[in-house]
């Protein structure tokens, strides 16, 4: 089918044990999952901790082969991603957001190096003043500029200016796709809200489809276009994140829904009524 | 780099302690340079001379000026000792690196030969290789025989570093903003694994020198080109602690004493330097 | 496959392949040298004396079975396979007619009861003295044990049983420096031959523990200042548990595992350090043989103690992997 | 309703560290005066480097180097005792731990000792307290998990074979064997997941109404706090910013900075843009000058640069250190 950005087409990925033990297990277990070339969007893929959901964004950037199941991005099956050239092509168009800001760039090195050397190797810049400018354009698109950047050292910056940073740099090759592996769930409640806010600007100006991978439906609810509940390494329940969080179907779904915590002391859904305190 | 040895001088009192040791050492080893006699030759002074303000640290049965002789075989030992270094690191290196940043298999496979290394005990295998060799045994072969023996520890060190950086999200980056392998290796990695290299550099050195010591002392080596092992072994052939000429000993185990210190007290320092947080916190 | 079960055959597949390549270190050592062992034998055994041509021929051609070099590389291969696998190195040249076996066999108790002892004696003291000093990080007497343990863990074995050699055997002597034990006492079990071996065994054991005690102690003092910092003690000290409770079950005994595991990586490190004692004290064990063998030209011996060795470490690296899981009940029970 | 359990008086706590001859001082806690009564969860909030996981190690008195107490005092009224945290020696501290002052940290794997049964963490930490012989002190402890709808099985079991989920239900199982009059709790349902999250929090809740024993309950997350705390204190850079009912603060923050962190908080089937906040957390070993927070306040004026305002009552039991506070909204 033509007009498909990424197409995940049942794929399966599982871990052997050791050597010795025929133990195996299964992280990924048959998802499929489609994106639009034509009209960008967030795609949040929702699960606990061993669901399985950043076995899948590893798998779709490539960086590990499914067991079985093929992926395909703008047609092209990254299995058959071989030469360094064809990889940098894909990377040029699909690019990650790391979970730890402060893991995302060596400690010993200055930040600008990543934003210089994505330009140079994946924006295919050459002169040097062209890739100072591609790196100050996208620092501006997340509310930053080189010239607060540049020689700076990751140390020097918050996690929520880190972010913002990591993000410039995986938009300076103008990718179609983001993968965002829990990309708020380090930085400080009051830095949150930007960057999650920075997210739904970037699909909207910049045209990128983002794949949004949390464990926080509440985030989900704020930003995403479609949503995909993932457990035990299977897709549980998929499609318009408001219908889905709104009125889930699945039983695991409607579980995790109540597990939820409300932020109102009024409906509290652990223990006791609020305000009853003094009593 | 230079601020880094510049505070370590100033404010770490073994890494100070190791380079005064290690300076006084090498400085010696330099006088060999101009030594009025050729190393080899003997019975060119009055033999079992007491340290004395024209001998300074006496002269032996063999009727050799000890001060010289000693600088001439500090200076041997020492090259010895870095020969064996620099051949063990390329291999550690070679073979951490790789281990670490492959994983899986070829990490199980070159952590298995290297353990094997490890337990192997080397000494009956250099004994039985200078058995084999004789005559034809010299310092260059030695020094090339434990360099094959000699990287396995350093290489399993390495490797832990190299592993856990293959997993660190900025290795991830790196590769994302098209960076090549040799590259990620080399710039991201290398400044991680240098100071473990540098401090396993020392503590190779220290073996290496102890094992050419004990084997050259038991005759098990080459014994015309003086090191400090040789001289020990001369000096026992002479049964120069019965003959009461102590000095023949005293300075070449003095000597050879500060060495293993001095190189030690710079390891240890440097481990301690390792963490690569505590450097980021000075600036 | 239970845990403990995979455990079990990795160690023993890592200790067969120690085997593995130690022998062929071995055998590449003896054949991939450009020089004629045989020759070399031969000049050796008979450098002090006259030997007639018709021995010499003679031993020429036992030598060279000996050695294995007669047909081809892979027929030697297989040979010297087969000689190690039965254990059969054949006579001594030195001391012929008697078996290679019978003159180790002899001298492998001395070596083994002396590692034993040194070994234990020295894991156990540097352990508890770094555990301690790692712990109380404050006290003076232990950071001057520290400063101790640095000074002399650098030095090889070979210079410090040299040192204790010139202190207690002629600046200050009061123990026997020479000898497993008193030349003219019969081997039995009395008293004064127990304490004959005994005191003979003192310079040995504590030039093998002055050097081998700094590693443990320094590793130790190392490995508990980081498990202080863990969840878990932190938890226990903020539950009030006693002190000692708490050194001993949490502290000491998390720390404890990597040494174990450090004992076993450094058993051969271990033995060649008791070798050259031996040879410094000259006590009746595996290393001083190795050393007249060589000497001698008793090339079947000498190959036969660095096989010997090879095995015995492996094995003993093996029993102490195998202790392991009793340590660690993460390895007992996955 | 008596005396409070807690009392911290105008707190400092400063690291000092001199390493390579530079000198620095983390300001974590400053001044900072709180109470807590008796049958109460007493929430504390605040992001990273808010100075809330000094204050409870402060409280707790682990003072470790190069961690420093500069002043202010921790007094704590227990049942049978007062305890004055700072002017105790270390066996009148070991005498209360457990007894009267018990821990429930975040739970990640390594709070239990990896190498032994949980059996022998209840016989470390408890035995002393319940003062009976061992079969009967374990039958105590067998009757107290189950009351906490635990299998008495876990007590053979090693930490590493239970879930995470599972070893926190053992150590809230810990720490109320003795029946403390306080707990402090560190982030405790932070490394779970949330289904998991949800019935430890049931769990926590539903013991604490069983002892009436008081809890300081420290988390970034505000939901957790709205949903178990009956009071609330905000901490931002080392200072206490705001106190109040839970329910109130949650309804009406009055502190900017409280004001922005209830407004961005996300929640489910709400999709309304949220407005971000800009800046950062200072750095706490150059904290700004007056107010900390006025480099990011919308509120701020030249006085708040120059002098930060105390704590201040503008209801009964609602405290501010804020001069512009925000307006209160009626209910």
């Amino acid at each position: 089918m033509s007009g498909a950005l990424l197409d995940v087409d049942n794929v399966v990925r599982t871990y052997s044990g050791g050597l010795l033990t025929r133990r195996r297990v299964t992280a990924v277990d048959g998802v499929s999952l489609r994106l639009d070339a034509a009209r960008p969007e967030i795609f949040t893929i929702v699960g606990e901790s061993g669901s399985g959901k950043t076995t899948l964004a590893r798998m779709i950037l490539n960086m590990i082969a499914p067991s079985a199941g093929t992926i395909r991005f703008d047609g092209t099956d990254l299995a058959t991603i071989r030469s360094s050239r064809a990889r940098l092509a894909f990377m040029k168009r699909v690019q990650p957001i790391f979970q730890n800001p402060f893991e995302s760039f060596n400690p010993m090195k200055r930040l600008d190096r990543y934003l210089f050397a994505t330009g140079r190797r994946m924006a295919g810049l050459s002169d040097t003043t062209a890739i100072a400018d591609a790196a100050d354009t996208a620092l501006r698109s997340v509310g930053l500029s080189l010239a607060e950047i540049r020689g700076r050292y990751p140390h020097e910056l918050s996690g929520g200016q880190l972010q913002r940073v990591a993000i410039a740099r995986a938009l300076i090759s103008k990718p179609a796709l983001l993968i965002a592996d829990e990309p708020v769930s380090m930085i400080d409640a009051s830095l949150r809200a930007s960057i999650v806010n920075l997210l739904r600007d970037l699909r909207d100006r910049l045209s990128v489809s983002i794949i949004y991978i949390t464990h926080d439906l509440a985030t989900a609810y704020y930003i995403s276009d479609r949503i995909m509940i993932m457990r035990h390494g299977k897709a549980v329940e998929a499609g318009d994140a408001r219908t889905v969080l709104d009125d889930p179907q699945h039983p695991y779904s409607q579980l995790l829904k109540q597990s939820v915590l409300s932020p109102d002391p009024q409906h509290r859904t652990v223990g006791r009524q609020g305000g009853s305190s003094h009593a | 780099m230079w601020r880094t040895l510049r505070d370590l001088l100033r404010f770490n009192r073994q890494f100070a302690a190791g380079i005064v040791l290690l300076g006084i050492v090498a400085a010696f080893s330099c006088l060999s340079f101009f030594s009025p006699y050729p190393p080899n030759d003997s019975f060119v002074v009055p033999p079992d001379v007491p340290p004395s303000w024209a001998y300074p640290m006496g002269t032996t049965s063999r009727g050799q000026d000890l001060f010289w002789l000693l600088s001439f075989a500090i200076r041997n030992t020492l090259l010895f000792g870095m020969v064996v270094a620099i051949l063990s690191r390329a291999l550690a290196l070679v073979i951490g690196l790789v281990a670490g940043y492959s994983g899986g298999l070829v990490d199980r496979a070159l952590m298995s030969i290297n353990d094997t290394f490890i337990v192997i005990p080397l000494f009956p295998i250099l004994v039985l290789f200078y058995f084999v060799m004789r005559d034809h045994m010299s310092w260059g072969l030695l020094a090339l025989m434990m360099a094959c023996l000699g990287w396995a520890y350093d290489a399993r060190l390495i490797r832990s570093v190299a592993l856990s950086l293959r997993t660190r999200e900025f290795t991830q980056t790196g590769i994302f903003s098209g960076m090549s392998t040799r590259q990620i290796l080399v710039e991201e990695h290398l400044p991680y694994v240098l100071p473990i290299l540098f401090s396993t550099t020392m503590n190779n050195i220290n073996w290496s020198i102890g094992l050419e010591v004990t084997l050259s002392v038991l005759g098990f080596t080459d014994i015309n080109t003086p090191t400090i092992g040789v001289l020990i072994y001369w000096a026992n052939q002479h049964t120069a602690l019965v003959a009461g000429i102590w000095w023949w000993l005293f300075f070449p185990v003095l000597l050879v004493v500060m060495t293993f210190i001095g190189l030690f007290l710079l390891a240890v320092s440097m481990n301690e330097h390792i963490d690569p947080r505590s450097r980021l916190g000075r600036s | 496959m239970p845990g403990y079960l995979v455990y079990l055959l990795t160690r023993l597949g890592q200790f067969a392949l120690v085997v593995f390549i130690g022998i062929n270190i071995a055998f590449i050592v003896t054949h991939a040298t450009p020089i004629d062992p045989v020759e070399q034998s031969i000049a050796a055994a008979t450098q002090f004396g006259s030997t007639s041509p018709e021995a010499i021929a003679l031993m020429r051609q036992s030598l060279k079975e000996l050695y294995g070099l007669e047909g081809d590389l892979a027929h030697q291969y297989a040979a010297f396979w087969s000689r190690i696998l039965v254990g059969n190195f054949g006579p001594s040249l030195s001391a012929f007619p008697t078996p290679v076996s019978v003159l180790i066999g002899r001298a492998l108790p001395w070596t083994v009861s002396l590692l034993v002892v040194s070994t234990v004696l020295t894991w156990v003291m540097g352990n508890l003295l770094g555990g301690l000093a790692g712990y109380f990080h404050r006290s003076r007497a232990l950071r001057l044990a520290g400063i101790l343990a640095m000074a002399f863990h650098p030095i090889p074995y070979y210079i410090v049983a040299f040192l204790l050699l010139i202190v207690f055997g002629h600046v200050w002597p009061i123990l026997p420096i020479s000898g497993g034990s008193s030349m003219n006492m019969t081997q039995e079990w009395s008293w004064a031959f127990v304490g004959s071996v005994v005191s003979h065994a003192i310079l040995p054991v504590a030039s093998l523990a002055l050097v081998g005690l700094g590693g443990w102690f320094m590793g130790m003092r190392a490995l508990v200042s980081n498990v202080v910092t863990e969840d878990y003690v932190t938890y226990a000290e903020l539950g009030g548990v006693a002190r000692r409770r708490i050194l001993a079950a949490y502290v000491m005994r998390n720390a404890l595992m990597p040494q174990v595991t450090g004992l076993a990586m450094s058993l051969g490190a271990i033995f060649n350090g008791a070798i050259i004692t031996e040879q410094v004290f000259g006590y009746p064990g595996i290393g001083t043989l190795l050393v007249s063998a060589v000497h001698a030209g008793d090339y079947s011996l000498v190959l036969g103690i660095t096989t010997v060795s090879i095995v015995a470490v492996s094995i003993a690296v093996l029993l102490i992997d195998l202790l392991y899981p009793l340590l660690d009940p993460r390895v007992r029970a996955r | 309703m008596g005396e409070p359990v807690l009392v911290v008086s105008d707190l400092r706590a400063y690291y000092r560290t001199s390493a390579f001859g530079i000198e620095r001082e983390v300001r974590a806690v400053d001044d900072v005066s709180l109470t807590i009564e008796a049958n109460e969860i007493y929430g504390l909030a605040g992001e990273s480097s808010s100075g809330k996981t000094t204050l409870i190690k402060t409280i707790a008195a682990a003072i470790q180097p190069p961690l420093e107490v500069l002043g202010g005092s921790v007094v704590f009224n227990f049942r049978d005792r007062r305890v004055d945290m700072h002017g105790v020696d270390r066996q009148h501290l070991d005498a209360i731990r457990w007894k009267n002052l018990s821990y429930i940290m975040q739970g990640s794997m390594n709070v239990l000792n990896p190498v032994r049964r949980i059996r022998h963490a209840f016989v470390d930490f408890a035995f002393r307290h319940i003062g009976k012989p061992m079969p009967l002190f374990l039958a105590v402890v067998r009757e107290h998990l189950e009351r906490l709808h635990l299998a008495p099985e876990v007590l053979d079991a090693f930490p590493h074979q239970l879930s995470g989920g599972m070893r926190q239900r053992v150590t809230i199982a810990l720490a109320t064997v003795c029946r403390p009059d306080f707990i402090i709790a560190d982030e405790p349902t932070t490394a779970l997941d949330v289904v998991v999250q949800k019935s430890v929090l049931a769990m926590i809740h539903e013991i604490q109404r069983e002892l009436g024993s008081s809890i300081i309950f420290v988390t970034h997350d505000m939901a957790v706090h709205a949903n178990l705390t009956d009071r609330l204190g905000i901490m931002y850079a080392g200072r206490l910013v705001e106190e109040g009912r839970t329910a109130d603060i949650f309804r009406a923050p009055r502190h900017p900075y409280t004001a922005h962190l209830i407004a961005s908080l996300p929640r489910l089937g709400d999709s309304a843009p949220k407005k971000g906040l800009d800046g950062a957390p200072p750095n706490l070993a150059e904290p700004p000058s007056g107010c900390r927070f006025h480099p990011r306040c919308p509120r701020a004026t030249e006085r708040c640069a120059r002098e930060a305002a105390p704590m201040a009552s503008l209801a009964p039991g609602h405290r501010v250190a804020c001069f512009y506070p925000e307006p209160e909204r009626s209910a």
